[in-house]
């Protein structure tokens, strides 16, 4: 019976992973720093993300916050600096690769397929699992309708996780802020990634649609244990679900613990003093 | 209005994913094939299938080619007449030269000689976008214009690049009167279709709306820009070298590459602008409109009894164009499609406005 | 009731009677093995489950109950929304001589302890998250309850209480049972007998603690059959389930009726997209209360607002042909030529269209009942040739006592008696009915059992009507809210608070006068309907509070206050009763406030307590009063609304001397 | 030797007329980040005003004065270009503003196929000549370094002088008039510019003006020589590798990308054409400019475009 599969494999999962047991280190990033021509976007920063753990970067407006995010993902190549994934060093990058590892993200500025529905969105997000060729698809036949269907299945199970049933069809041009946002995390997840690169998911969400976007951040923590890396604006929301806390301003790195520690730190307190934030 | 959509509940997927999910769709597009197939050769004039259908048809195909790359991939081509002529060009190639060879293996060639022509000059679209690209076919559009007229070769050395086809057939079938060419035509072009359908609704299709509408996003879910891309340039390139084959052997008979020059690489833009970007239908109503509004610009003032010399006829046409180009831009990007589907939708939801 | 017995219920399958549930679900299992019993839209299409997969699922929740210990007689309370494995497990504790024990899911965890302490209920089947919450927070208070069986697991990973259990783990539990004693399942099925309790359904009651009526198998499949009889229903129709399981008009549609006839139960997807559903399914069998049809055609009219002016001619021309004489089609009557033509225009233009938007192009027969549907309304769904009827009936009969038969509607009336119905009038004009589909009994309350029967059989409905010369049933009031005027006339509140929340900008009102000297209104305006209307003359308001103290408002509720009055002033029985001072409350009447019943009936006895300050004034003639109230807000906090009303009154009207009604 | 020097010397002076039509280009794009397909149809459109003004004005006005005809026709066409302009801006651009690149280019497609058929529906559409009193005959210079010296039309040399002079002149208005840093200001940054109170929809009236202008110069030089007709749009098809090699957003890259591709066409089509049969002066600047994409997408003095995510 597929209406409990997702919740099944979720517990499987969990028994097999232990849910939100934190593990070892999976992405060590080691004295990055990135460069626009002269303008220095990133110096000299440092920290690692464990296994299973939500990981926040805060930090003032123009902190450098997207570009480590870009960095992470393939999209920047930072000039200096190591990144080991799961232990193996990267050298040339491209974002398609970092989703083949398992990285997958949402964007600051919503970055959805506009011209396409929710459900072709989210499809998109299964592309790499998807294998039939052009031929076959060109003649839709047997196997590749299989596929198709397989594969929306998983999809349909990430818009009822989502709760957005009722808008599958829709444009996503045609849809609210908020729900836009969903989409896009639902996008990400359909790739069934292990790290997650969520760039300030509820930027201007109301209360309630935080609510449910910090329900569904945990939820997809907990249940899969995907390792979440979080730009997030609202110390409210980051203090409340993350496990560290990595604090930037002016590209470098000012503060890095467990939130409580990260809330104490001087540094932090002046960097967000001393801004308009 | 037209629409009883109660009852028509999904149990399977199969059924929510095919391509016309509504009865009443259904019923139509049998009804429109059974005309195209039945009815109409049954009735038409020569003038219309030589002056009209045919013609209408292989530009809506190579259209459809061309709205793969501009419509669903996002990528624009100036040069689709370089393709066009490089199919026929292909195909005329292995029709003289290997003996017996068929007019459908040939029409093929022809289109995958399009398709290598059309990838090598996509190589480009992996580093430069937009006006760069459009620089880059335009360059493809010059070459071949130049390649068909001054090497012998591919015209087998006849002057000018004028060429010719005759005694054409399918499985021994003649394909010489108007009615079984514009059969030829309707089967080719449906075949297409349906395929450019299956694709655009495939993996592949949602990969190229993704390149499409935000290139960054897609590389970020592993889409490779570079796979989508040139597989973009490779189907449309080879639809379009097919649509070349049909103009040139079964409209043209006889053509030079002037048939195939920068006018027709605008003309089939406009078409796919007016018709709709993004939309395989939009290909058939952007043909449809530019075949027809000449021919209604010739015929209506003279019911009036108003004299148009061809010349000034040719140049309301020209302003017209230009003019709806640039409207539908503003207006209604997505062309004379959307405003089928707003109708529809509104047909679907009659009486409510929305 | 044994003959009765004989023709509702008579049929018999291979295996015995069909007397019980499980032995029609059985039966269906048999002999239409394929056929769709319940669809769920779930993950974007119509799951669907024939009738071989709903007893296979079926006898699996019932084995794995069963291994839970739950025993003949026991209580299995059922909380959630129309799911299938809800219905399931209705069955399911049916096959083991359960008593299903239904429940309103959007009851608050203190409204629910009532019912888990009175039907002293140990096992529990939810829905969801949501009602395991309420179920815990509520488990120190009903020691009895042993186990929480949830359906949907989504959220539940953290819970380790011992109580809860999946649905999908008992489901596997009972089906391994299920293979080691294939005939466990059967033997208990056999053990069961008609006249067996099948299912509680407590009534919200407007006085007093709710109570839960006793249905037996018979009961239910008496009502079912005749229905089915009566619209000749087959195995073929299509019901959009979405009414509350704990109704009793769901449970007789959805459950009884699918179960007897063997037709098709559809679960919409979610609450948000029931309308998108109804129209994907389009039933052909369909019930809803009148609020539903009032609130469909209160959306209509909205969206013809902004239509098109030639798409607005359009829509009203032919709605005033459909008026003229779409009803007369509908019934077979004789239409003339020209009319028959223009509606066969407009059913193209105009009613096909709009009947295929609401879902409504495939409907046989549609019911309403429930309370009171206003003339104006039902014409509208008959004219554009929806089957739309009245049925009479309440918890303590199945929901059914009248119907109205094809052909025979009229718009006050509540039809003829059902098949297997007897039905008089008292002497004070309350109805009687007797047949099988009556209660067993209260549980647990004899008195009241005692109290609502008398002595020849009877079932006192407590409303008061009267029939009319063709025979059919018209319903007047609660017989016991019939009052008299200090001058002697008589007083039916519902009956004129039913006319006045016919009018679209009303949504409730209260009436009082019962040994006064006149009749006064408390009204509550219909916010979406008097906003849009505010809003198309320019009126700037901030809700409702703000709105419902305009002038203009006031000006509009009067009209229609005064258009009551002299609806009464020629009915000869009620012309005393007119409404002489009205006011409009300040705020929504609230089921989570205490004002009305979760059924959304107006509870009297509590208004006239909660705002006696306001009756008072009302009657002595004041032109404003100062009120304070508390609210309940949806998330539990309370607040206070206050509000200096004024108090307006309306004309009235000459009553009509001469002809009394028989 | 001398034979090289006059081919290097034809193909700086074509070069300096695509010069001319790529700084139309290179003053749109940077103004309005809008490709102009439609240079060519302005170039069209302006001589045939030009060609037909010249014709028409002394015929209304009743008077046989050659200099003062081209005078007047010259007003009038320059006047008509800057309505032309204004059209441009009101009924189209303007409502086109934060569109993608490739949406404005098939906008210019469309415009350019209404002034084609505007331009020959007002004007007619023979072939017309342009009598601005260029000397036809050739001239012979550094007879005494060469042996048979150079011989060069003079008509080509005085085109190339105005041409220079003109793109000099635009290059200094781009540099030093208020309206220039204007103009650039816009470049950077439409919102930007907006916000310090630079009028974006005026900006763009006078930059398409602008390119009027140096259409309605490129048309009299092109007119004078082969005659106004239709294919004199197709010239500016010319110009579009130079734009590309030179750089969308260089002024000085218009200039050098010209005189390049110039040089280039004519040295290939005498050197290299032999070997591929003639006439590969058509697609030589395409693929010069295609081959020289790959290696530096933004052009020779292009900015580097980052892709901000």
């Amino acid at each position: 019976m597929m209406m409990n599969d997702m919740a099944v494999a979720a517990q499987a999962a969990a028994s097999a992973s232990g849910g939100r047991r934190i593990g070892d280190v999976v992405l060590d990033l080691q004295n990055i720093s990135l460069r626009f021509g002269g303008v220095k976007a990133l110096t000299d920063i440092s920290f690692n993300v464990r296994e299973h753990e939500i990981r926040s970067i805060i930090g003032p407006n123009g902190a450098g916050k997207s570009s480590m995010l870009n960095v992470i993902n393939g999209v920047y190549h930072p000039q200096e600096g190591r990144i080991l994934f799961r232990g193996q060093e990267r050298r040339k990058m491209e974002p398609h690769m970092a989703a083949t590892q398992g990285i997958a993200r949402t964007f600051q500025n919503i970055a959805l397929f506009k011209g396409m529905s929710v459900l072709d969105n989210i499809m998109t997000g299964r592309n790499l699992k998807m294998k039939s060729n052009i031929f076959q698809q060109a003649l839709y036949w047997g196997a590749v309708q299989k596929e198709e269907i397989a594969h929306r299945e998983k999809v349909e199970e990430i818009i009822d996780f989502l709760e957005i049933q009722s808008v599958r069809k829709t444009p996503v041009g045609q849809l609210p802020y908020g729900l836009q946002k969903r989409v896009e995390l639902g996008r990400a997840l359909a790739a069934e990634p292990t790290m997650l690169l969520l760039d300030e998911p509820m930027a201007g969400m109301n209360v309630e649609e935080k609510q449910d976007m910090c329900r569904f951040i945990l939820d997809v923590n907990d249940q899969f244990g995907t390792t979440i890396v979080l730009i997030e604006h609202d110390m409210g929301v980051v203090m409340d679900i993350s496990d560290r806390v990595v604090v930037l301003d002016y590209g470098k790195k000012i503060g890095d613990g467990a939130p409580d520690e990260v809330r104490n730190n001087e540094d932090v307190i002046r960097a967000y003093l001393g801004t308009s934030h | 209005m037209l629409y009883r959509e109660n009852g028509q509940f999904k149990t399977s997927y199969a059924a929510d994913q095919q391509i016309f999910p509504i009865l009443q769709d259904r019923v139509a597009i049998g009804a429109l094939l059974a005309i195209a197939f039945v009815i109409v050769p049954m009735f038409g004039s020569e003038y219309i299938f030589r002056a009209i259908l045919i013609p209408f048809l292989i530009l809506a195909l190579a259209a459809l080619g061309l709205n793969i790359l501009v419509g669903y991939c996002g990528q624009i081509s100036l040069g689709t007449g370089a393709f066009m002529a490089v199919g026929a060009y292909g195909a005329y190639n292995f029709l003289v030269r290997i003996d017996g060879m068929p007019l459908i293996a040939a029409m093929l060639l022809g289109g995958l000689s399009a398709t290598v022509i059309g990838v090598l000059f996509g190589i480009p679209s992996l580093r430069i976008k937009g006006l760069y690209l459009a620089m880059a076919t335009l360059a493809a559009q010059f070459f071949t214009d130049w390649a068909f007229l001054r090497i012998g070769w591919f015209t087998n050395n006849s002057t000018s690049g004028s060429v010719s086809v005759a005694k054409l057939n399918v499985f021994g079938l003649p394909i010489e009167s108007p009615v079984a060419k514009y059969l030829f035509c309707l089967v080719v072009v449906c075949v297409f279709a349906l395929m450019a359908k299956n694709l655009t609704r495939s993996a592949i299709g949602r990969q190229w709306m993704a390149i499409r509408d935000m290139d960054v996003a897609a590389a970020v879910i592993g889409i490779r820009p570079m796979y989508a891309k040139l597989t973009a340039f490779a189907v449309s390139s080879f639809i379009v070298g097919v649509a070349g084959v049909l103009w040139a052997f079964i409209h043209l008979g006889a053509w030079e590459p002037a048939a195939f020059s920068i006018d027709r690489s605008f003309q089939l833009l406009f078409m796919v602008i007016i018709g709709g970007l993004g939309s395989i239908m939009g290909a058939f109503f952007g043909a449809a409109f530019i075949i027809v509004l000449p021919i209604l610009l010739d015929q209506v003032p003279q019911w009036f009894g108003i004299p148009l010399s061809t010349a000034t006829t040719s140049h309301l046409v020209h302003m017209i164009f230009g003019a709806l180009i640039v409207f539908f831009l503003i207006v209604e990007p997505h062309g004379l499609a959307k405003l089928w589907s707003i109708g529809k939708q509104k047909l679907r939801l009659w009486p409510f406005p929305h | 009731m044994s003959d009765i017995h004989g023709q509702g219920a008579g049929r018999a399958g291979p295996q015995g009677p069909l007397d019980t549930f499980p032995r029609l679900l059985m039966h269906h299992a048999r002999v239409r093995p394929q056929r769709p019993a319940m669809r769920e839209k779930e993950y974007g299409i119509w799951q669907t489950y024939d009738w071989a997969q709903v007893a296979g699922n079926v006898r699996a929740i019932a084995c794995g109950l069963a291994q839970l210990g739950f025993k003949r007689g026991d209580r299995l309370a059922i909380v959630g929304d129309n799911r299938p494995r809800l219905y399931w497990s209705v069955a399911a504790c049916q096959c083991l001589g359960g008593i299903p024990v239904m429940m309103y899911q959007d009851a608050v965890a203190q409204e629910m302890v009532y019912v888990l302490q009175d039907a002293e209920i140990k096992f529990a089947v939810v829905e969801d998250q949501e009602q395991v919450d309420k179920m815990l927070e509520i488990a120190g208070e009903a020691p009895l309850l042993e186990h929480v069986i949830y359906d949907d697991a989504r959220g539940m990973r953290h819970y380790t209480q011992t109580l809860l259990m999946g649905l999908d783990e008992l489901q596997e539990m009972g089906r391994i049972h299920d293979r080691n004693q294939p005939d466990f399942v059967d033997r208990e099925i056999a053990k069961g007998a008609s006249d067996d309790i099948s299912v509680m359904l407590y009534t919200s009651g407007t006085t007093g603690k709710p109570k839960g009526v006793c249905q037996t198998h018979a009961a239910f499949i008496a009502a079912a059959t005749g229905a089915m009889q009566f619209d000749k229903l087959t195995e073929q129709e299509d019901i959009l389930s979405y009414l509350p399981m704990a109704w009793v008009g769901d449970h007789l549609f959805s459950f009884a009726q699918a179960m007897v006839a063997g037709f098709t139960i559809n679960c919409p997807e979610s609450a948000e997209t029931v309308m998108i559903d109804l129209r994907e399914i389009g039933p052909t069998y369909y019930f809803a209360p009148p609020r539903v049809f009032e609130n469909l055609l209160t959306q209509v009219m909205i969206r013809m607002e902004d239509a098109s002016p030639l798409k607005r001619k359009l829509f009203h021309h032919f709605m005033e042909v459909a008026r003229r004489c779409g009803a007369d089609i509908l019934d077979g009557k004789p239409v003339s030529g020209s009319d028959r033509l223009q509606y066969g225009l407009g059913k193209l233009l105009v009613y096909g269209p709009l009947k295929n938007v609401l879902g409504m192009s495939r409907i046989r027969v549609a019911y309403t009942a429930g309370a009171a549907i206003g003339p104006d309304l039902f014409r509208f769904y008959r004219s554009i040739g929806i089957n739309l009827k009245q049925l009479y009936g309440q918890t303590e009969t199945c929901a059914y006592v009248c119907l109205q038969p094809d052909g025979e509607i009229k718009l006050d009336s509540v039809g003829k008696p059902a098949p297997f119905v007897e039905v008089k009038l008292a002497d004070n004009g309350e109805i009687l009915v007797k047949g099988p589909m009556l209660l067993k009994a209260y549980y647990k309350r004899p008195d009241a059992t005692a109290e609502s029967i008398n002595a020849d059989g009877y079932f006192m409905t407590g409303d008061a009507g009267f029939f009319d010369e063709d025979g059919h049933l018209k319903i007047i009031d609660r017989a016991k809210d019939v009052g008299k005027l200090a001058d002697g006339s008589m007083f039916a509140p519902n009956y004129i608070e039913n006319k006045l929340k016919f009018f679209q900008h009303i949504k409730e009102a209260v009436t009082f006068g019962a040994g006064k000297d006149c009749v006064t209104a408390f009204i509550n305006i219909d916010l979406e309907a008097v906003g849009n209307w505010a809003e198309r003359r320019g009126m700037p308001y901030s809700g409702y509070t703000d709105l419902a103290s305009q002038a203009a408002v006031y000006e509009l509720i009067r009209d229609c206050v005064e258009k009551v009055n002299a609806d009464l002033a020629s009915d000869p029985n009620m012309g005393g009763s007119q409404i002489k001072r009205f006011l409009i409350l300040h705020k929504e009447l609230d089921a989570d406030d205490g004002e009305l019943t979760r059924t959304r009936k107006v509870r009297r006895n509590f208004i006239a307590e909660k705002y006696a300050v306001l009756i008072d004034a009302l009657f002595a003639g004041k032109t404003s009063q100062y009120i304070e109230t508390q609210v309940k807000y949806e998330d539990g906090r309370t607040g206070k609304v206050a509000a200096d009303l004024r108090i307006e009154e309306a004309k009235t009207f000459a009553p009509q001397a001469g002809r009394r009604a028989a | 030797m001398g034979f090289f020097l006059e081919t290097l010397f034809g193909g700086l002076m074509a070069g300096m007329l695509y010069s001319l039509i790529a700084l139309g280009f290179v003053l749109i794009y940077k103004a309005s980040g809008v490709f102009n397909f439609a240079q060519g149809a302005m170039v069209l459109f302006a001589a045939l005003a030009m060609a037909r003004f010249a014709e028409w004005i002394p015929k209304w006005l009743g008077f046989d004065n050659l200099i003062v005809a081209n005078l007047l026709a010259f007003v009038a066409a320059m006047a008509l270009m800057i309505v032309l302009a204004w059209a441009i801006e009101r009924l189209c651009l303007s409502k086109l503003v934060n569109q993608e690149g490739i949406t404005l280019l098939m906008a210019t497609l469309g415009i350019s196929y209404f002034l084609d058929g505007l331009g020959q529906t007002l004007f007619g559409n023979d072939i017309y000549s342009i009598n601005v009193g260029m000397p036809k005959d050739p001239a012979m210079i550094l007879e005494n370094v060469f042996e048979g010296g150079l011989l060069l039309s003079k008509e080509d040399l005085i085109a190339a002088i105005i041409a220079a002079a003109l793109v000099a002149l635009l290059a200094l208005f781009f540099q030093k008039t208020a309206t220039g840093r204007a103009l650039r200001a816009v470049a950077d940054d439409h919102q930007a510019a907006q916000s310090i109170g630079i009028p974006l929809n005026r900006i763009w009236v006078i930059v398409w003006s602008v390119a009027g202008f140096a259409a309605l110069v490129a048309g009299i030089i092109w007119g004078s020589k082969l005659g106004v007709q239709f294919s004199l749009s197709l010239v500016a098809l010319k110009a579009l590798p130079v734009v590309i090699l030179g750089g969308l957003t260089s002024v000085p890259g218009a200039i050098i990308g010209g005189l390049i591709i110039g040089v280039g066409e004519k040295l290939s089509e005498i050197y290299l054409g032999p070997f591929f049969g003639g006439g590969i002066e058509i697609w030589f600047a395409y693929v010069l400019a295609l081959a020289f994409l790959l290696l530096r997408p933004q052009g020779l003095f292009g900015e580097k475009i980052i892709d901000r995510v």
